[in-house]
């Protein structure tokens, strides 16, 4: 291990109303991959924003190089080498990937900016790092996938000392991910410290050399990342075990029922002839790769984007399903991937929320019955354990997975037989998954068929009675639980690779 | 030195089309057609001095929508144009006028103002963080109240050729002998270049590109974010000062009250001219198409004979057109692209 | 809470540069006199301060009021067309209790409740430069204005001298333009009415037959519209969808444009001067028999300038100095309880021969 | 402070809404001090005839905005509205009460208008505003052949409609349009507060997709709220007659300004998703109660225009500071 590069300590942060960095110690050497894990909201960004200048940390020390530092915008950051590929996509869509790749640092002829000779430095950019990418596309045109190693390209460009990748993988297809790898062992050749945030615990052993661990803002310890087990990370994150294991036996009844059939299913390329059958009281799995068409498959049952063509009945009677109003008129909810899009209205409360789908439920007359609507979400509130001080509460202020059980709160309340969740726990922390697991083992008890859609293998093993497997648009297998394992879905979700 | 011939410019490459980009020949070709429809129905309008009176009533709308052009790649809005055209029109003439000043001066004054409202905007905007559209509206009040306020409620009578001053107005239309000149559009031809120039090729057109296309993260790019949206709101505001200058050059008197509904023209010409609502798209040269279309409809309908209340109704109709049959155009073309945008 | 002190103060800076910065209250002659007499209090509402007409009323009547020793508050709204802004004016003149109001209203029928309303308080209003004709009886003491169909007559009259002979010898269809501000405003759309029935009569005493086209409006009141398909001399009416100098001059090229233009007619200042602005690219105006001959309305340096260098063959001016004046020694005389009765303040033809007349000059404001 | 907002009873009232009632307060004793009579009920009355139309307009906004969108063509459409029923009234002799009705339809009608191009053809608002607000203008114009109309005086034949304002009770006005007003916002309130309508334009406003994917059809209850929009607007055409009984073809802009005003100074969120009627009704009051005193101190219009300016900045920037604080 070479030399220290970065040491934080005693970092505190407090934003109104939230101490978000208690005392955190935190220290990189030259030429590691150091792991940052947490649960959500337990400060690793908050401490990331603050190395990177975005924040200003209240109290504590960064020494960097040996020198104290303090960084107020994160071009000062860049320029001193510290440089983050953020969770989010920062692409600017309209631009191309070279002036992407530049912003903020363009090369200048006197007042004109220098495009050809950015594309020149782009390309010798992508040459090093082995990507094939046309630095004169429009960055809107890539693939996400693409998009991302842009990003990443745009971090080593900085001649960093210390990259920060945030959750660089989730949006990743497999491939890209082990490219991905690829790039950050050079990079550590380089001697360049990389700070690697990720909740794939996978990740931990494969890639990192070190794993620091933060719960509700506070620094927890340091492990070394192959002489730990994932539970010793997992029980540092919650402050306690929890034990993921694989449901081993279907526990639909044999003669449950077929609640919902999609017969040829077609919807662009990312939804081709599609055939599968979900019966009562069954957790169907889709499991594949990122952009192998799953989270489209969904929509178009749903309604949710047009389809082309294809049949779908529910409890044996062919249904038409053009929008969403026509599914959930037939008992269908969908839980979607990005909350924060399609799922909750933020700055409406938690009632409001929860109440959303079924509306005409809670009428007097032409008004809405309040008191009806808060005692039906109170019921939801406790037993979902949502925490939130009232269901008056703006649902804005809640964390990530109580977001997330609010927009289970809604299909809860309009009943709805078939429910489609789309990557449920995505983002979320331990604590809360493992009550959203919880609920929908007791909804099914209850005679209710869920269609669960994840990217994490583990989540699809221990929660499914069927595994639906899809690649390109296409269904690529389907596996009964008991014969489905990792590397069979892996093998099957990669048919083409 | 032959290396780097060899690796660089793609874009010396492309095709005039791409170059031009598709919308604005498209515009281009509308622009045509209205003008071989207005020629074909009416023998006065394929006139010279037609022309001439068309680019006249244009270069004030030219001039905003070029300006307003920025703020809308911003992903904002300037509504503050129309009435603050009038306002630094008044204000500067006001000077010229009744106190005496210099024409320059009073000309300087016009831009002056421009460039202060505009100021103000960006303040507002990029500092104070409020939404465009009400940031506008608001000073769009305030400057149609202050040009009143300053000029007295007078209207202002700049200065005609042949009287002291008047050489202002040769600016925008020279007379040589019984030869008239539309200098004005050399003008804008110039500025269109440069503001073209300045949006594609400088550090402000870059970051006031991403700015629309991804605020934040052109923030976290190291990108001083304020400042450029600033930028973009002065450019704006000196550009309605210059179009002060124009419309004073142009038409005999200013009166107070009026401008409100330039800013449409001026919004509406940019956005026919390919300026994404959403922002981070446009062109400068598509803008100055897109106001053309404005320009001739509005000049060219009374020449049909329709009286101008028809007018209203056909410019309005228009404009819902070239917009839905934008829409379904980028439908079209970026389907793939919203949905691996979904992805994210 | 510092950035909430900022925004006070930013709203304390920019309050008190519009205050300071951009000048006091409104109109030149704004507060009273230094005369010391009845302490008579008028309000005079006008149209706007848009042309300069109004500011040549406004000295006429504050230089008599300085004359009789009595004070005077003077408004007006931004433009002619913001007839509830007026309304509001006048309703305010009303609640501040003056000894008399003078109004020159830019919507008759929109001022009816708040006349009724002048009277039951009894404040006497005198109006000026418009009449009100359905004023509730009682209301409106008298009038003092130009005949404004008359004027449009003038105008006509004046135009004719330069058209006779062309209009007469002409082989084919020979037209004449006319641009209207505005088709709402009584004194306006009079004005282009006196003008179209004077240039009707006279061409059919000329033996010609004339139509009338363009605006519904005006071709619906004219006296005779005639047929467009078999009259030698036609009349085309133009109005600009708003009152604003670009449009004027739009429909003002239209007119000009058509290369059967012999005469246009502007029937006020704003529509005067869009044709004029209009000629700037076209040249076609002039006083010789090859030119376009126009004519105007009312002053202003633009027009004075135009009429002076031949550009525009002439206009008709009313009086507003006189206007100004007689409204006050009615208001006075009002105010005493004297019956008064209505003023013509007359309309005059002026051309470059007479322009500098002591009849006229003193009504020719810049 | 704190402890202020979160006593119960300023709770209910809504924070926002007080401070905003004080500041019309303190307007009005401000005038009260430095302009001259302005302490009299025949101030209140000329200042609510401008209050009528432009509460209707902004109450109606208020809709639109809560939804996300803008709709600045009520100003024109206003107009329109008035201009045609009134035509109708004058020279084709329609009974009035037909004219009255007229005139809501015609509002509701530029209403869906609008709001169909935003729901179904994804038209932007603001665009789709500037057409109508265009079409609006150009339709009046051509209807009436470029006509101002005037509707008839309350002495005459068909006049009892400017009863709809005040009524004259012995030697007093009655402002009956108050009232109306007043229970027009009560019902609006009631709309949007209460109802499955106004808790959908509530959520569309904050997160439309989200609102689709719960099963609701998002574009019809969109385009309503335009329609609500417009058929106020219509509502106000026939109080702006009431109070000023003449409208012209081709104006009505700056009404939009105000009324979009009113409304954003009574804490309705551009961004929508949050909306107060009671704080649009005050902020009409506001704007109102300024256009009266502005012109009792003995200055014009232009200056209730800058103020009025200053005083959305300062409301709307407040907010800011506060949700920025929030977050």
């Amino acid at each position: 291990m070479g030399e220290i590069i970065l040491t934080m300590k005693g970092i505190d942060k407090t934003f109104p109303g939230v101490h978000a960095l208690d005392n955190v110690d935190f220290e990189l050497y030259k030429g590691e991959v150091h792991a940052l894990m947490g649960e959500n909201g337990a400060g690793k960004s908050t401490l990331m924003k603050v190395l990177t200048g975005i924040y200003r940390k209240d109290k504590g020390t960064i020494t960097y190089e040996g020198k104290l530092v303090e960084f107020t915008n994160p071009r000062e950051a860049q320029q001193a080498g510290i440089v983050i590929v953020h969770q989010e996509l920062n692409m600017l869509g309209h631009l191309t990937v070279a002036q992407n790749i530049f912003i903020g640092r363009e090369y200048m002829k006197g007042v004109k900016i220098d495009d050809a000779r950015m594309n020149v430095e782009a390309s010798k950019l992508f040459k090093r790092l082995n990507i094939d990418i046309d630095p004169t596309e429009k960055m809107s045109n890539l693939t996400v996938g693409k998009q991302q190693m842009c990003e990443i390209a745009k971090a080593i460009s900085h001649e960093a000392k210390i990259i920060v990748f945030d959750e660089p993988s989730a949006a990743l297809t497999e491939s890209e991910v082990d490219e991905l790898f690829g790039i950050i062992r050079d990079l550590k050749e380089k001697d360049i410290g990389i700070i690697y945030i990720t909740h794939r615990m996978d990740e931990i052993k494969i890639i990192t050399d070190r794993v620091s661990v933060m719960r509700d803002g506070a620094y927890v310890g340091t492990l070394i990342s192959e002489d730990s087990t994932k539970n010793d990370i997992i029980s540092m994150m919650v402050g306690r075990i929890i034990y993921e294991e694989p449901k081993t036996k279907s526990t639909v009844a044999k003669d449950a029922p077929v609640v919902l059939k999609v017969e040829n299913l077609n919807a662009g390329r990312s939804v081709q002839d599609i055939n599968f059958e979900l019966y009562k009281g069954e957790i169907l799995g889709f499991s594949g790769l990122m952009g192998s068409g799953r989270t489209e498959t969904a929509r178009a049952i749903f309604g949710a984007d047009p389809k082309e063509s294809g049949n779908i009945y529910i409890n044996g009677a062919k249904v038409e399903i053009n929008n969403p109003e026509d599914a959930v008129k037939h008992g269908i909810g969908y839980l979607s991937e990005d909350r924060k899009r399609f799922g909750i209205v933020v700055r409406r409360t938690v009632s409001e929320n929860s109440t959303m789908a079924n509306l005409e439920n809670f009428m007097k007359g032409i008004f809405i019955d309040k008191k009806k609507e808060n005692t039906e979400t109170e019921k939801y509130v406790e037993s979902l354990a949502i925490k939130t001080p009232s269901v008056d509460q703006l649902v804005v202020d809640l964390s990530g997975g109580n977001q997330q059980k609010v927009v289970l709160t809604k299909w809860l309340v309009k009943n709805c037989d078939i429910l489609i969740f789309d990557e449920p726990t995505r983002g979320i922390d331990v604590g809360a998954k493992s009550d959203i697991y919880k609920l929908m083992n007791e909804l099914v008890k209850e005679g209710k068929s869920i269609i669960m859609i994840s990217s994490e293998l583990p989540e699809v093993l221990r929660m499914s009675d069927r595994v639906i497997v899809m690649c390109e648009g296409r269904k690529s297998g389907e596996l009964r639980i008991e014969e489905a394992t990792q590397e069979k879905i892996m093998h099957l979700a990669t048919l083409d690779d | 030195m032959s290396r780097r011939n060899m690796e660089t410019p793609v874009s010396l490459n492309k095709s005039i089309t791409q170059r031009l980009g598709g919308q604005n020949i498209v515009v281009l070709l509308i622009v045509i057609g209205l003008f071989a429809f207005f020629s074909a129905v009416s023998p006065n309008f394929r006139r010279y001095s037609t022309l001439l009176s068309i680019l006249d009533y244009s270069y004030y709308i030219t001039l905003i929508g070029i300006g307003v052009t920025f703020p809308l790649i911003t992903g904002g809005v300037d509504l503050s144009i129309g009435t603050g055209l009038i306002c630094y029109s008044l204000v500067g003439g006001y000077m010229v006028v009744y106190q005496g000043w210099p024409v320059w001066l009073g000309m300087i004054v016009c831009v002056l103002c421009g460039a202060i409202i505009g100021l103000l905007n960006g303040v507002l905007i990029g500092i104070m963080d409020l939404t465009p559209f009400l940031a506008t509206l608001c000073t769009m009040m305030m400057t149609r109240g202050l040009g009143s306020i300053f000029s007295r409620g007078l209207g202002i009578p700049w200065p005609m050729v042949g009287s002291e001053g008047g050489w202002f107005r040769t600016i925008f239309k020279l007379n040589i002998g019984d030869v008239r000149l539309p200098l004005g559009f050399l003008w804008i031809v110039l500025l269109v270049i440069l503001m073209s120039y300045i949006l594609n090729h400088t550090k402000v057109g870059r970051y006031i590109l991403a700015i629309g296309s991804n605020k934040e993260a052109t923030r976290l790019s190291g990108v001083n974010v304020k400042l450029y949206t600033i930028i973009a709101y002065v450019i704006s505001g000196v550009f309605a000062g210059l179009a002060a200058i124009a419309y004073s050059a142009i038409f005999a008197s200013v009166y107070p009250g009026t401008g409100a509904g330039f800013e449409l023209e001026g919004i509406g010409g940019a956005i026919i001219g390919g300026v994404s609502m959403t922002g981070g798209a446009g062109s400068i040269v598509g803008t100055l198409l897109g106001v053309f279309i404005i320009c001739i409809l509005k000049t060219g309908l009374p020449f049909i004979g329709l009286q101008a209340n028809w007018q209203q109704i056909i410019t309005g109709v228009v404009l819902i057109t070239a917009v839905i049959v934008d829409l379904n155009r980028q439908n079209k073309g970026t389907k793939s692209i919203t949905t691996a945008r979904k992805k994210q | 809470m510092s950035k909430k002190l900022l925004s006070m103060v930013i709203c304390i800076v920019m309050l008190t540069l519009l205050l300071t910065g951009c000048g006091g209250p409104v109109p030149p002659a704004d507060s009273g006199s230094s005369g010391d007499s009845d302490d008579l209090n008028f309000a005079i509402i006008v149209k706007s301060y848009q042309s300069t007409y109004w500011l040549a009323a406004v000295k006429g009547a504050t230089e008599q009021m300085n004359k009789k020793g009595v004070n005077a508050t003077f408004n007006g709204p931004n433009s002619e067309s913001d007839i509830a802004d007026q309304v509001q004016m006048f309703n305010d003149a009303i609640n501040s209790k003056p000894d008399g109001i003078g109004l020159a209203a830019c919507d008759p029928s929109a001022m009816l409740d708040s006349l009724q309303a002048a009277k039951d308080a009894g404040i006497p209003v005198v109006a000026f430069d418009s009449g009100i004709p359905d004023a509730p009886a009682g209301s409106v003491l008298a009038t003092a204005s130009t005949d404004n169909y008359k004027a449009g007559v003038t105008a006509a009259e004046g135009i004719w001298t330069a058209l006779e002979g062309r209009v007469k010898g002409a082989s084919g269809v020979v037209r004449i333009g006319v641009v209207n501000q505005d088709a709402t405003s009584e004194s306006i759309s009079s004005r282009g009415l006196g003008f179209i029935d004077e240039i009707t009569t006279l061409c059919k005493d000329a033996g010609k037959s004339v139509a009338v086209i363009g605006n519904d409006y005006y071709v619906g009141k004219a006296k005779d519209k005639g047929d467009q398909a078999s009259a030698n001399v036609i009349i085309e009416v133009r109005v600009p969808s708003q009152t604003t100098t670009e449009l004027c001059a739009t429909e003002a090229s239209a007119i000009l444009n058509q290369s059967d233009t012999i005469g246009v007619f502007g029937s006020n200042q704003v529509s005067a001067e869009g044709i004029l602005t209009a000629n700037q690219n076209l040249g076609v105006l002039g006083s010789t028999d090859d030119k376009v001959i126009a004519v105007g309305f009312d002053a202003g340096s633009i027009i004075k300038a135009a009429v002076k260098d031949g550009t525009m063959y002439g206009a008709v001016t009313q009086s507003p100095l006189k206007m100004g004046e007689v409204t006050i020694d009615l208001l006075i005389a009002a105010a005493k309880g004297e019956t008064i009765s209505d003023v013509d303040t007359g309309g005059a033809w002026y051309n470059k021969d007479n322009i500098e007349d002591p009849s006229i000059a003193p009504n020719l404001y810049d | 402070m704190y402890q202020i907002k979160q006593n119960p009873v300023v709770k209910k009232l809504g924070f926002n809404r007080i401070v905003l009632s004080m500041v019309l307060i303190a307007m009005y004793c401000f005038f009260a001090i430095f302009a001259k009579n302005f302490v009299s009920y025949n101030r209140i009355l000329s200042a609510l005839n401008y209050a009528y139309f432009l509460g209707f307009l902004a109450l109606g906004v208020t809709f639109v905005i809560a939804t996300g969108g803008i709709d600045f063509s009520i100003g024109p459409v206003m107009f329109c509205a008035a201009i045609m029923s009134g035509y109708l009234l004058t020279h084709y002799n329609w009974p009035l009460w037909i004219c009255l009705i007229a005139s809501i339809a015609i509002g509701a009608l530029f209403g869906t208008f609008n709001g169909y191009l935003v729901a179904y053809k994804n038209v932007p608002p603001f665009i789709t505003s500037m057409a109508i607000m265009q079409i609006s203008k150009g339709v009046a114009s051509v209807f009436t052949k470029a006509q101002s109309v005037s509707w008839p005086q309350l002495a005459h034949e068909n006049g009892w409609y400017r009863n709809l304002i005040r009524v004259r009770v012995g030697n007093m006005y009655f402002p009956v349009g108050l009232v109306i007003l007043l229970i027009t916002a009560i019902i609006c309130a009631i709309v949007l507060n209460k109802t499955k309508m106004g808790r959908y334009f509530l959520t569309l406003g904050s997160n439309k997709e989200a609102l689709r994917l719960s099963g609701v059809r998002v574009r019809k209850w969109q385009m309503l709220a335009y329609t609500i929009c417009g058929l106020l607007a219509g509502v106000a055409a026939i109080f702006f007659v009431a109070a000023y009984t003449t409208v012209q073809p081709g104006y009505g802009d700056q009404y939009n300004n105000e009324a979009i005003a009113g409304c954003v100074m009574g804490g309705t969120s551009m961004a929508g998703g949050l909306a107060s009627i009671g704080g649009t009704f005050i902020g009409g009051m506001i704007i109102s109660i300024l256009q009266e005193g502005i012109l009792a101190i003995g200055l014009n219009k232009n200056y209730q225009l800058v103020i009025t300016g200053i005083i959305v900045i300062v409301a709307v920037y407040l907010d800011v500071l506060s949700r920025k604080r929030r977050v």
